[in-house]
């Protein structure tokens, strides 16, 4: 279902802003081809703009595509979630805040989308999501809605995976990473892994073997979970890319929950707080030492 | 393609009598680049280097290995051995076969070889992945800071000033002297102590090389050697030294007495004052806390008691107008090119021992106290007097090793100058009045020194102090006497003796603060918190942070000779270091690749040292660059380096997973 | 209903040579609002025969009233200090996995580690409860002696100061009292050897009395029955080189308390003594 | 699993505090099992917390991290921001089913070798009894 208002704004945005001169490209989202499920759209002339639309089909963390320079300035339309996958990208210096233009949507929760069939059921991290208005844009659509909602707790997946026994956990993830293809359609989408050379692709240092087989591809998938804590905000883009279905996102958000209960940081919240990892408290113990 | 020759050392029978030399240079032969490997007796010997240097020139080895004793130990002496054949220094790996092997396995010989294999295996792998460094040249400031101002401090004051260098001196008391300052006479030659000291600190005060900063404290330290950046705190004295003439009139006629800190309670002194009359500087301080104008500052009306009177007398008295109510504490930042520290010691709290009356009885004083009571500028002018009654003592008890040599008290060493002390002490008495009668209770009476075995023997022989072995299990008060009840263990009895007077030996602590100065200058101290020699025998005055050197007490409990030879030793390292035009760095920093490199500078948030800065490439992408001077080789960065772009010379990520893969495959 | 409610473990000592400490202490308590439960079935502590002979021995004895006490589930409360150091060398030896064992294989039950065994003297000392008195003991001096038991081992007992304690000294001023600053607090009576070697006790007790004497005590307050039997019942045989008898009156430091309290010598069983405190107390106005 | 089982230890040792210690059991002649593998480091700040899912990758049976006490860091905050590292992949590699005590992170002091061998020789005896990592 599209909220006819949210899209109308967004079209009279983007052709604003395009026809104005301000940005060269809107990045937002269209129509896919199996004509019910939404894909990413790349608007560069004002008439395009009827392309655009917004629903909850819309799942895309659109920010990865922010990585190429090329299109800036640059408009993008973000649901929350993506708000703070640009926050992580604006601490981390891998974007100037002045060439890009937020299009923040207030959203209450996407569906889980495969390509010819139109879902109902929210995505599970919707139902914990307790972030319906972006924490950052420059024009804000929507809302506002109520957002005293519950305090997100941990996905009960996760908690279930914890309450394992250690065989338990390695019969499961050695079964799921001896899926593991290494097609990196994984990092290929997500925001946060942009590095030049992936340590993946390092042949010396060696850190992952070349062979693939389940213990690389699970040190391949260590480095990647490892890399993102702190910094994934669970668009779950890694998990929906997955050709075969690796719940990647229960990795990362067990890091993230960690992250949380350890330092009390929450990823893209703000582009001004330190990194946990590039910051310290001089008297926390975290259980490591003693 | 790297030729590798390991040598394998049998360091005598340390390693040898465990390791099985033999087996491990046959599994060495077979391990891959490996073109020559041999076994030698002492390979840090002469004859061992000249093999090392001789074998890479007729085998054409690019990579060493050398299996022996911990790096820690030897890697520069063989850095210099590979060097002198022309090879770079840096292509030398140790693999650590004797204080990590053969030292700590010797109850399994065979575990031990196999471990010893895996170590050298280890380090076959790493040197293949090492690369030529080659150190820098820096410039450094020819000038030193001495961190506190007793004897040691003083004696390494005077040796670098004298040697021509600029010294700071900085002492957190109004005056230098430190505890030698205290004492009346001293071992064994009994000279007084005063007339030996105040030629020193006159020296310093006049020695045109010499900075001198009491009342001051070290705050903040960073750099590195040759170029310390420091920052030190004056304390205000509220008086302008520069005007002060020291002439005396204020402390005389200050209404305001206090206790004594340099006469421990003893006597008073005044709210402005010098500590004691051969002061250096010979100028005074305002006690701020016990001043009775600040008081009258400070006063308001809803504050208790009523309004003080407003005093001011020392300015009022004052010839050349020095009293500056005004003055500040003051933040001075100095570079300096070496530091010595020099913080020494304080006496042990003895209110600890509650058998010996905690603190509560007045006849029980301390050594230090007792050499006050004796010092003729001390409180009672030189008469050994009770505190509670100043009736002279007849009477006098010594107890050895309080606060030393007692586990539970937390304090397992031996202060190494007490035995010696009492002995002073005892003949001292004697001096003073001859009916005095000493008794000294001791565990075992050390007197290793020269002339001191004598000293003690003069203590018993002629001033006829009597020796009991044996510990004191209480002392009470029966009247005006000091019951000391303890346990003669030569004749297997209890004792009793009603005395006058007890004196404690207590022993050495270090001084308050020395933890935080440790950390601040980051140098490690020992479980005493003592600070931490870089080798106890072969490096007594260094420390493991290059450019910091040590001196006295503040290292372990020792005599004033041996301070004096501390602070000359520590000098001719300071002196040594600055009468070089410039330093080598260390190569081993780290390096960005700045192709990796994404720009998202966690590195430069991370960096203690702020040796990282940030560049744009010709493409315009900004990327991080390591400033090798500052750069301390941590590794901080490279651990945070999501890309990979940083790596650190000489443990590199392929250097380290090397040694990883190598023990696993 | 009382404020508060302990287990009571009198301890045979305060069934027969010292019933005056029994009395005074249930007295007192019921004054002061706290409710002592005898614990049924409560055995001797085996002090000192027991330990002396079998370490075990000296720990199961006590271990068994410890077990009745875990299941009253209340604080268990000891006036006597010997009996004090047993429980609670017993309570450090449950803390210890192997000596947990034998113990329990001797009782032949399972020990808990958590029972809560106060000394009645930390229960009265006017922190944990305030006392209203209503005869303040004004110009009383009074010798504190704590004997060797109470606070000794520290890491044991974990009560006071081992060479000056200073909790009895704290109640006694607080009873209007005062209380002299002497060394013997703490110092050993001879104990359990008045019938071994009499000598040895008369010296070590004639010792302690001399000091509490020379600084001017008129009593001497204690917390043992051990103690008390020692310096009271022994002290006729001690005598000054001169002769002098010392007749030095050792109360119990309930005894004190109930005195401060109101109670009247006859209800504190006073009388008991060998060495009568009446006199004492009656120049002083306060019998 | 094996009688007797002799688990593959890897240990990371910073320089100037831990290095230091186990060179102090040396010196001081303290036995310990011969298990574990030193790796010397300049500083805990050094390790990369992937070299511990490097060496369960590749086989090893447990891994020790050393570095000096908080505090005492002798590049001042090394080992602050390694505390924060190695507890986050501690909880990583235990979510993927590596018990945690085949991990473990130390403060030893340059004068704590004793202490540094007591850890070892509880680390080595709780490993062996844990059997190897890779079962079968």
């Amino acid at each position: 279902m599209m909220d006819k208002n949210i899209v109308k704004q967004i079209r009279d945005k983007a052709k604003e802003l395009l026809s104005n001169g301000t940005i060269k490209c809107v990045l937002g989202y269209e129509t896919g081809t199996d004509g019910m499920n939404a894909r990413p759209a790349f608007i560069y002339e004002p008439e395009d703009v009827d392309r655009l639309i917004f629903d909850n089909t819309c799942t895309h963390n659109l920010s990865t595509y922010l990585r190429d320079k090329r299109e800036n300035p640059v408009a993008i339309v973000v649901k929350p979630c993506d708000a703070r996958a640009i926050n992580v990208l604006l601490g981390e210096r891998q974007i100037e805040r002045e060439k890009v233009f937020i299009i923040g949507i207030v959203c209450q929760e996407v569906v889980q989308v495969s390509w010819g069939e139109l879902s109902h059921d929210a995505q599970m991290r919707c139902k914990i999501c307790n972030q319906h208005t972006p924490v950052i844009y420059d024009f804000l659509i929507g809302g506002p809605v109520d957002e005293s909602a519950p305090k997100a707790e941990p996905p009960a997946n996760v908690t279930a995976m914890e309450g394992k026994s250690s065989g338990d956990k390695v019969d499961f993830w050695s079964g799921q990473f001896s899926k593991c293809v290494r097609c990196y359609a994984c990092r290929a989408v997500c925001m946060g892994c942009y590095c030049t050379v992936c340590f993946v692709d390092m042949l010396d240092p060696e850190w992952v073997g070349i062979k693939i087989a389940t213990p690389e591809n699970q040190m391949w998938n260590t480095i990647r979970a490892f890399h993102l804590s702190g910094r994934c905000i669970g668009c779950g883009e890694c998990a929906r890319v997955c050709p075969v279905n690796i719940p990647l996102d229960l990795l990362n958000m067990k890091m993230e929950k960690e992250v949380g209960e350890h330092f009390e940081f929450v990823s893209g919240l703000s582009s001004e707080e330190p990194a946990p990892l590039a910051s310290f408290l001089k008297d926390e113990s975290l259980g490591i030492g003693e | 393609m790297s030729r590798i020759g390991v040598f394998v050392c049998h360091c005598g029978r340390n390693i040898a009598g465990t390791v099985d030399i033999s087996t491990v240079v046959e599994a060495a032969k077979k391990l891959p680049n490996v073109v020559y490997v041999e076994d030698n007796k002492y390979t840090c010997s002469e004859v061992g280097q000249d093999v090392i240097k001789k074998t890479i020139e007729e085998n054409q080895l690019n990579r060493v290995v050398i299996g022996a004793c911990s790096p820690r130990m030897h890697e520069n002496t063989f850095r210099k051995a590979v060097a002198s054949a022309g090879l770079n220094p840096y292509l030398l790996e140790i693999a650590n076969i004797r204080e990590h092997c053969s030292w700590v396995h010797s109850d399994d010989k065979e575990k031990a070889t196999a471990k010893a294999i895996d170590l050298v295996k280890m380090a076959v792998a790493k040197v293949a992945r090492h690369q030529e460094l080659f150190p820098k040249q820096v410039g450094l400031t020819k000038r030193a800071l001495v961190i506190g101002g007793g004897i040691s401090g003083i004696q390494a004051a005077l040796d670098i000033a004298d040697a021509g260098h600029e010294v700071f001196l900085v002492e957190r008391e109004p005056t230098i002297g430190g505890r030698m300052a205290q004492l009346d006479k001293t071992f064994p030659t009994l000279d007084c102590s005063a007339c030996i000291l105040t030629p020193k600190m006159v020296d310093v005060a006049q020695h045109p090389n010499i900075t001198l900063l009491t009342y001051a404290q070290v705050l903040k330290v960073s750099g590195f050697k040759g170029n310390f950046e420091v920052e030190i705190l004056q304390k205000t004295r509220l008086v302008d030294h520069d005007k002060c003439t020291g002439c005396g009139s204020c402390w005389q006629k200050c209404p305001q007495k206090v206790a004594s800190e340099f006469d421990f309670g003893l006597g008073n002194r005044k709210t402005i004052y010098i500590p004691f009359p051969q002061a250096i500087p010979n100028k005074p301080v305002i006690d701020t806390s016990n001043c009775r104008y600040i008081k009258y500052q400070g006063w308001e009306k809803d504050s208790k008691g009523k309004k003080p009177p407003e005093c001011r007398i020392c300015e009022k008295v004052c010839p050349t107008d020095a009293v500056d109510w005004g003055q500040k504490d003051e933040i001075i930042n100095e570079k300096f090119g070496a530091i010595v520290v020099a913080t020494g010691f304080k006496t042990f709290d003895h209110t600890t021992y509650g058998e010996y009356g905690g603190g509560r009885y007045p006849d029980v004083i301390t050594g230090l106290q007792l050499e006050r009571l004796m010092s003729a500028s001390g409180p009672t002018e030189g008469e050994v007097i009770r505190p509670s009654d100043g009736t002279h003592p007849k009477t006098v008890v010594f107890i050895s090793c309080v606060g030393s040599r007692d586990d539970h008290i937390g304090r397992s060493y031996c202060s190494k100058v007490c035995c010696m002390y009492m002995a002073k002490h005892t003949i001292m008495l004697k001096e003073h009045d001859p009916d005095i009668q000493s008794y000294v209770f001791y565990i075992d009476n050390r007197t290793g020194g020269k002339g001191y075995e004598e000293f003690s023997r003069r203590a018993q022989e002629e001033a006829g102090a009597l020796y009991l072995r044996g510990r004191i299990s209480k002392i009470y008060r029966d009247g005006p006497k000091m019951m000391v009840c303890g346990d003669d263990a030569l004749m297997g009895r209890p004792v009793q003796i009603a005395a006058d007077l007890v004196v404690l030996a207590t022993g050495m602590d270090p001084s308050d603060g020395v933890v935080e100065l440790a950390q601040t200058l980051n140098i490690s101290y020992d479980t005493n918190r003592f600070l931490i020699e870089a080798h106890p025998k072969l490096r007594p005055v260094e420390t493991q942070t290059s450019g910091i050197f040590l001196a006295g007490v503040a290292v372990g409990p020792r005599d004033i000779p041996d301070c004096v030879a501390h602070g000359s030793a520590a000098a001719v390292k300071v002196v040594g270091l600055l009468s070089q035009d410039t330093l080598t760095t260390d190569p081993m920093t780290s390096i960005v690749d700045p192709a990796k490199c994404v720009g998202c500078f966690m590195c430069e948030d991370v960096c203690p040292f702020s040796a990282i800065y940030r560049e744009t490439t010709r493409d315009g992408r900004p990327v991080a660059i390591i400033n090798e001077t500052l750069c301390t080789g941590c590794g901080l960065c490279v651990a945070s380096c999501r890309p990979g772009a940083i790596d650190l010379h000489g443990y590199t990520n392929q250097q380290l997973l090397a040694e990883v893969v190598s023990l696993c495959r | 209903m009382a404020e508060l409610v302990y287990s009571y473990y009198p301890g045979c000592a305060l069934h027969s040579s010292s019933k005056e400490y029994d009395i005074s202490t249930r007295l007192v308590c019921e004054a002061l609002g706290i409710e002592l439960r005898e614990l049924e079935g409560w055995i001797c502590c085996g002090a000192s025969s027991a330990h002396t002979t079998s370490d075990l021995l000296g720990l199961a004895l006590p271990a068994q009233t410890l077990k009745i006490a875990e299941e009253s589930d209340l604080p268990l409360v000891v006036p006597c200090a010997m009996c004090f150091s047993r429980l609670k060398f017993t309570i450090a030896g449950l803390k210890d996995n192997a000596t947990r064992n034998d113990i329990n294989k001797a009782l032949d039950e399972e020990l808990g580690q958590e029972i809560e065994v106060e000394s009645l003297l930390k229960v009265l000392d006017g922190k944990t409860i305030s006392i209203p008195v209503t005869k303040p003991l004004t110009g009383l001096k009074v010798a504190c002696y704590y004997g060797c038991l109470l606070v000794r081992p520290l890491e044991v007992t974990s009560l006071d100061d081992i060479e000056n304690p200073t909790m009895m000294d704290g109640l006694v001023q607080n009873l209007g009292a005062e209380s002299i600053d002497w060394d013997f607090k703490t110092e050993c009576c001879g104990a359990g050897l008045p019938i071994a070697r009499p000598d040895m006790v008369l010296d070590l007790s004639y010792q302690i009395l001399s000091q509490a004497k020379s600084l001017g005590a008129d009593c001497v307050a204690v917390a043992c029955p051990m103690c008390h039997s020692n310096l009271d019942m022994q002290q006729k045989k001690m005598k000054s080189e001169d002769g002098q008898r010392l007749n030095l009156p050792i109360l119990y430091f309930t005894q004190l308390i109930g005195l401060a309290l109101g109670l009247s010598a006859k209800e504190l069983a006073l009388r008991k003594h060998f060495i009568n405190p009446l006199p004492m107390l009656r120049d002083k106005g306060l019998a | 699993m094996p009688v007797d089982f002799q688990p593959k230890i890897i240990g990371f040792l910073c320089n100037w505090c831990s290095y230091a210690g186990a060179d102090m059991a040396g010196t001081s002649r303290i036995t310990y099992p011969s298990n574990i593998r030193i790796i010397r480091v300049p500083c805990s700040g050094r390790i990369d917390p992937l070299f511990i899912a490097k060496c369960f990758t590749e086989g090893a049976d447990g891994v020790f991290i050393a570095g000096c006490h908080p505090g005492d860091c002798h590049y001042i905050e090394g080992n602050y921001y390694a505390r924060r590292r190695f507890a986050l992949m501690g909880d990583l590699i235990e979510y993927l089913g590596i018990e945690k005590e085949r991990y473990q992170v130390r403060w030893v002091s340059a004068s704590e070798g004793k202490k540094f061998s007591q850890i070892i020789s509880a680390f080595t005896d709780k490993l062996a009894a844990l059997g190897p990592r890779i079962k079968g």
